[in-house]
């Protein structure tokens, strides 16, 4: 089957395996321009694999990846975030050794190169693009924190915001409220849906709460294959997933 | 340098082939306990030299606490010495370990720095200990000579001895690491630490005895050293980058992959050795490892895992 | 570690302190000296401010304590200390006692380099006794050169250099080797050599002059040259290599811990050396410790001094040697070389009559120093030494046999036309 | 700006004192101290903190640790040499040899004609170039091979090693060319000055000052660029920082380059100054000393780096001239201690346990000073 060119993400028949045992096995995956997707699903199913197939960190054994319908399998981390994919991990993942400032600043889309990072001008312009994002994330008034000593979910947030300084089209979150305080889960939720406005967005979680208050499509996955998808409703009457969750 | 004939070329083919294995015994001897603590446990010991200086010092030792006291035993004084330089080098790892390295095993940089500073002062050790001058280690007669195979081909006996104690003390490991409850500890706490601690393994213990094994075999390849090799106080630190590119050329998880890249090393260099000078052939045998750990950085035998 | 420690390297301290001890006692024995007449005043003998009072002279002693030299040269210190001891006992060089500063080298040839200036520039010594390695002369020679210190050197070595400043106490090449290869060509009618050297200047220029001896002049052949890293312990494949052109000599300037090495493996390939000839140049007594004297008995070395050379010399000086560093040790060819510097410099001291450098340079050539371990020496106006060259043959015991001296003194020729 | 880089301007402050201080030291106090011998001893340290202040960057900064620096070293201070050997070498001072105008060592290996490779150092310019791009090519080559493959870690560290062993038996085999152990000995003018006398070598002492102070700030200008940040980030979250859309590889090997390059320049330096080169320079044991250099002064600190070195080398000379049998004891001690109690070296104990006791404001962080503990790159 030939790719059909309307999918902001097409992924294909996608395997990979680790020393033979297949943790995603055939996989098809589509994924609109606008949409926010939720993948769900018992742990070791091939959710965070899913995501570093994707991003590049992991290779495909086999199986094709299209991004803005051109083929991205093979490609390197950095120009596949180039192309405009963002992703965060599982735990947050930001340089604890810089300030929040900084940790944003370098996230700016400019100065790649080794002589554009050498020569590099703070220009205002750059300032209040970071204060600009800063804000959305709620640490306007954290920017001069070293981040180490930031609490667990402003860390998130700060990792959600170093993608958002990228402005990517399609954004993929790795349990974006594990271990959040309620409060700040309603404010994550609040964060996703701004978010959203003009990009899309594939988030992988375990709390349902916080999936109903976001989902419009869920992909549940079991060992490396889909399981069903649909919306929240249809999904969480499907007799597979049942058992799935609840059978074990 | 060919103008050898063919029944000639062949016996020296048998030959290097054998001197080949000889050198393979002895990578392998010598990176097993280091395969051990740098595969296992990530620790970078640079004093590992010295771990083995000290088995041979150890064998040194008893081969005159024999002669002077046991003259009836002294036949098989070796393999009393290889026990004590084991328990040896083994008690000074756990002490190590436990004064020094367990301090560190967050920074497997920093374990290389703390034990570069220990190889120096252990060097030091052994020279105010035994002296600056080497030491001879006397061989009991029967392991001196070697054994005519045909009129051209001679085996010797000493060589024979290093190979059957290397695949012993492998097959030991091996056993240990993957058939004893103690391996799969372990190999558990490798693993994944945190886990492992939580389902009750004492990982600070198993640590301690990994470390202390290592040094332990490395106190018994620095024994069978005595029968090829000198011994001095700074003998040590001439094998150290050998015995650890053998083990990251082998790929540091994989006991396999140790014994395969001993083989390969050792082969290559023997047969160099006899076409070329020592020198270059050393050269060329480091370029080969170093260009194929460039294209394949985990080594040969490596478990492909997601990170 | 240290549970293990025979107690006998506690020796080794008390033995310096002994030795101290000893120093101050014969200097304050010899106090009433000063008061003789003919003790010539400072100011004559050192016109060049060099730490010379009325009743001290200081001299240096540069070797390695540390590093990997330190196996070697620990035999020449030792040597050294003793020359110096007895010359204090006999009243001093110029009716002044010799105070010596030793510095360690490191077994870094820098740090020779900058130990040895220290020793000029800062402590002003009359003389230093000192280097082992070709690698350490060549750093401290432009500094003896720049600073115009005086620099005993007790190695044998590959000559090729020549120098004011310098007094070889050691064989040059040619004095070392000719004498040898005729011997094996005459007594074992030798026809095919094997060379082996380890990988640096020594060895490689000493095979250089053997090969031509070998060739040009003793018109035989030479089978094979090979050489092998510092410190290499792998010798199997060029014993097989012997094993199939089987050299009538196996000619080998093997040294440090290879040697150790080299002989257990040939031992082990089943080449008994008491059939198979081998000749050395680079195993002294001292090295035969390491290597067992069962793995290297029936070798031959060819140098100029052995511990068992019986002449009345020797018979006072192993004796005073064992009593001061102890009955284990042994002495070899270079340290006996490093026991002559201390002598010579005193004799050529007195001869000038003075300490300065340049009057000492100048009185070298022609000094005699009868009391020699090894007989007799001569400066040469080259500034290396007459000595015979001699034949040993190892026993079990680590001993050498002395089987053959060469009739005449042997003249040193760092330069050898048609060697080179 | 000044409202926003107002934290992260003490460290900085903190820095360009530290350098004031560097160089009153070594400019003024120094000279003026010590007798020319001892000053020349100074500024063959001050060679290795070249070294040092290099592996700041590629160690400390950006976690890769690397044990060949004594190869680049090496490589600089032969280059050097290879000229002045030339020089050395006229017909005139070499006629006794059987080929005159060639270096003694080569005669003395029958080698009777001058190579080809050697032949281009009998220009100056291209000697001194040579000393800084020849030890940047092979970086160059090194890291775009390893890091390129996402090698790191301890494998990198061990490839060094062995690249650094490779050269010594090199340099060592190769003898006819390279001198061997001995080294290239006997250097005495450069373009007809002669570099032994005391003149000479205060002049020396002082170009070599000169030299680090430009070392300190190239160093200084990299680690507080945006590059510098991009550096500390790689070491602490290389994924993040590729998934921030650059190539790690890349900035890798520019910093591995650049210390190589300073390496270099401190090996011609030591050339100059101690009037030879060998190959006791390149080996393993020199390579790691200089490591331990950098980690006692603070493997974050440009300043720390260089007073660790003078630290540690005078510490060693007193040892070794006090009581030779034991400095080793002396210096295993010292590395221990220093990697087990202060990693951050000297540099951490000052603005941890010092200055916050002398200064009102506390908890210096920022890539210039100090910096927190770096967690070593992962091993691939």
């Amino acid at each position: 089957m030939s790719s059909s060119t309307d999918f902001l993400l097409a992924l294909e028949d996608v395997s990979v395996s680790f020393d033979g045992f297949k943790a995603v096995d055939g996989l098809n995956l589509y994924v609109d321009k606008g949409e926010l997707r939720v993948i769900i699903g018992p742990n070791g199913a091939g959710k965070t694999t899913v995501l570093d197939l994707i991003c590049g960190r992991t290779r495909v054994s086999g199986g094709s990846i299209k991004f803005k319908d051109q083929e991205i399998t093979g490609w390197k981390e950095q120009e596949i975030v180039r192309r405009g994919i963002g992703r965060k991990f599982q735990t947050p993942t930001i340089y604890e050794d810089l300030t929040v400032f900084e940790n944003l600043e370098l996230s700016v889309p400019r100065g790649r190169d080794v002589v554009g990072a050498l020569f590099w001008k703070r220009t205002d312009e750059v300032i209040a693009r970071v204060r600009e994002v800063a804000a959305m994330i709620y640490l306007q008034d954290q920017l001069e924190r070293s981040a180490e000593t930031l609490s667990h979910g402003q860390k998130q947030w700060l990792e959600i915001g170093m993608l958002l300084i990228q402005d990517p089209e399609l954004l993929m979150l790795d349990e974006p409220v594990a271990g959040m305080s309620v409060s700040e889960r309603i404010k994550t939720a609040e964060l996703l849906n701004e978010i959203i406005k003009n990009r899309s967005v594939i988030v992988i979680e375990h709390d349902m709460k916080f999936v109903e208050s976001i989902a419009h499509r869920v992909t549940v996955m079991h060992q490396g294959k889909v399981l069903a998808e649909g919306d929240m409703a249809t999904v969480q009457n499907n007799p597979k997933v049942k058992e799935v969750y609840l059978g074990h | 340098m060919f103008g050898y004939s063919l029944g000639e070329l062949g016996s020296i083919l048998v030959m290097q082939g054998f001197s080949g294995l000889i050198l393979f015994s002895v990578y392998l001897l010598m990176a097993l306990g280091l395969a051990i603590i740098f595969g296992q446990m990530g620790v970078i010991n640079m004093a590992h030299g010295e771990f083995m200086i000290l088995g041979a010092y150890m064998t040194y030792f008893c081969s005159h606490l024999f002669a002077s006291y046991l003259p009836g035993l002294y036949a098989g004084y070796f393999f009393v010495a290889m026990i004590v330089a084991f328990i040896a080098s083994g008690t000074a790892g756990l002490i190590v370990e436990w004064a020094l390295i367990r301090r560190l095993y967050a920074r497997p940089l920093d374990t290389l720095l703390a034990t570069w500073g220990l190889s120096l002062i252990m060097q030091q050790a052994f020279r105010s200990g035994f002296g600056a001058r080497e030491v001879g280690v006397e061989l009991p007669p029967w392991m001196m000579g070697s054994l005519q195979v045909t009129d051209t081909i001679e085996v010797q006996i000493n060589g024979l001895f290093v190979m059957g104690l290397t695949l012993l003390i492998t097959a030991g490991v091996a056993v240990l690491m993957f058939k004893s409850r103690w391996g799969l500890q372990v190999r558990s706490v490798m693993a994944n630490r945190t886990m492992a601690g939580a389902v009750g393994i004492d990982t600070r213990r198993v640590d301690r005895l990994t470390f202390g094994l290592g040094c332990g075999i490395a106190g018994i390849a620095g024994s069978a050293f005595t029968m090829i090799g000198s011994t001095g106080p700074t003998a040590g630190q001439l094998y150290i980058v050998d015995t650890f590119l053998v083990v990251v050329f082998g790929g540091a998880q994989s006991l396999l992959g140790t014994i395969a890249s001993a083989l390969t090393i050792s082969q290559s260099q023997s047969t160099l050795e006899f076409f070329l000078t020592g020198s270059m052939a050393k050269v060329i045998t480091l370029l080969i490892v170093i260009g194929i750990l460039m294209l394949r950085p985990q080594g040969l035998f490596a478990l492909k895992v997601r990170r | 570690m240290s549970s293990e420690k025979p107690t006998g390297n506690l020796l080794v301290p008390t033995r310096r302190q002994l030795l101290a001890g000893a120093a101050t006692l014969s200097a304050t024995a010899m106090l009433p000296n000063l008061a003789r007449a003919d003790v010539p005043l400072t100011s004559a003998v050192n016109t060049t401010g060099l730490a010379v009072t009325d009743t001290e002279v200081t001299v240096g002693i540069l070797h390695s304590v540390t590093g990997t030299m330190a196996i070697s040269e620990t035999g020449s210190v030792e040597a050294e200390k003793l020359a110096i001891d007895q010359i204090n006992a006999q009243g001093g060089v110029l009716g002044r006692k010799i105070k010596f500063i030793q510095e360690d080298g490191a077994s870094d040839w820098p740090t020779f380099a900058e130990k040895a200036k220290k020793l000029l520039v800062q402590d002003k010594c009359a003389a230093v006794m000192g280097c082992w390695t070709s690698a350490s002369r060549k750093a401290v020679l432009p500094v003896f050169e720049q600073y115009n210190g005086m620099l005993y050197y007790p190695t044998f070595y590959e000559g090729l250099e020549q120098s004011k400043n310098v007094i070889y106490t050691g064989q040059e090449a040619t004095q070392q080797i000719l004498a040898g290869l005729n011997w094996v060509e005459k007594e074992k009618g030798a026809k095919t050599f094997y060379l082996l050297g380890s990988d640096y200047i020594w060895p490689r220029t000493s095979n250089k002059i053997a090969r031509k001896h070998i060739e040009n002049v003793l018109k035989l052949k030479v089978v094979g040259e090979e050489y092998f890293p510092l410190g290499s312990t792998q010798f199997n494949s060029v014993i097989n290599k012997m094993k199939l052109v089987k050299p009538d000599v196996i000619y080998a300037i093997i040294v440090g811990g290879s040697n150790v090495a080299f002989y257990k493996q040939l031992k082990a390939a089943g080449i008994d050396l008491t059939k198979q000839t081998l000749m050395t140049i680079s195993v002294t007594e001292d090295e035969i410790l390491g290597i067992g004297g069962e793995n290297i008995v029936g070798a031959y070395a060819c140098m100029k001094y052995f511990q068992s050379l019986d002449n009345p010399n020797n018979k006072a000086f192993v004796p005073a040697f064992k009593k001061m560093w102890g009955e284990k040790t042994v002495i070899g060819d270079v340290t006996q070389a490093a026991y002559l510097g201390p002598w010579l410099w005193k004799l050529t001291a007195e001869k000038a009559g003075s300490f300065d450098i340049d009057k000492i340079a100048a009185a070298s050539p022609g000094v005699e120093f009868k009391g020699a371990p090894e007989g007799y020496v001569r400066i040469h106006e080259n500034h290396h030494l007459w000595s015979k060259t001699r034949v040993g043959r190892a026993r079990l015991d680590g001993q050498y046999d002395v089987i053959y001296e060469t009739a005449e003194l042997m003249e040193p020729n760092p330069f050898p036309k048609g060697y080179q | 700006m000044s409202a926003l880089s107002a934290v992260r301007n003490d460290p900085r402050r903190l820095e360009l004192i530290g350098f004031a201080l560097v160089a009153i030291l070594i400019i003024i106090v120094l000279p003026l101290a010590l007798d020319i011998f001892r000053l020349n001893l100074v500024g063959k340290y001050l060679t290795y903190a070249f070294v040092a202040i290099g592996l700041v960057l590629c160690w400390g900064h950006t976690g890769i640790l690397s044990l060949g620096q004594g190869l680049f070293f090496g490589l600089g201070g032969y280059c050097m040499a290879a000229f002045l050997k030339l020089e050395a070498s006229s017909v005139a001072n070499t006629k006794i040899q059987s080929t005159p105008g060639i270096p003694d060592f080569m005669d003395w290996n029958q080698i009777t004609a001058l190579p080809f490779f050697w032949a281009p150092f009998k220009s100056l310019p291209f000697a001194l170039i040579a000393v800084i791009l020849v030890p940047t090519i092979l970086a160059f080559i090194i890291g775009a091979a390893l890091f390129k493959r996402r090698v790191g870690g301890v494998y990198f560290a061990i490839i060094t090693q062995a690249m650094a062993l490779v050269l010594t038996i090199l340099i060592v085999g190769q003898q006819g060319y390279t001198g061997g152990i001995n080294g290239i000995t006997d250097l005495r003018t450069l373009l007809g000055w002669d570099i032994r006398t005391d003149g000479a070598k205060y002049i020396l002492y002082f170009v070599c000052c000169v030299l680090l102070l430009g070392t300190m700030f190239v160093a200084r200008f990299v680690l507080a660029s945006k590059l510098g940040r991009i550096l500390v980030a790689t070491r602490d979250k290389e994924d993040r920082v590729r998934f921030s859309g650059y190539d790690v590889a890349n900035y890798k090997i520019f910093v591995f380059c650049l210390a190589s390059a300073m390496a270099g320049v401190g090996g011609a330096m030591f050339t100059l100054q101690v009037g030879f080169m060998s190959p006791s320079f390149v080996g393993i044991v020199p390579s790691i000393d200089m490591v331990i250099f950098c980690a006692v002064g603070g493997r974050n600190s440009i300043v720390g780096a260089v007073a660790g070195t003078l630290l540690v080398n005078w510490a060693k000379t007193m040892f070794s001239e006090a009581f030779p049998e034991l400095w080793l004891f002396a210096m295993g001690g010292l590395f221990i201690a220093v990697v087990v109690a202060f990693p951050r070296g000297l540099a951490g104990v000052m603005t941890d346990q010092i200055l916050p006791r002398l200064t009102s404001f506390k908890g210096f962080k920022g890539t210039g000073g100090s910096g927190a503990q770096p967690t070593p790159a992962p091993a691939e």
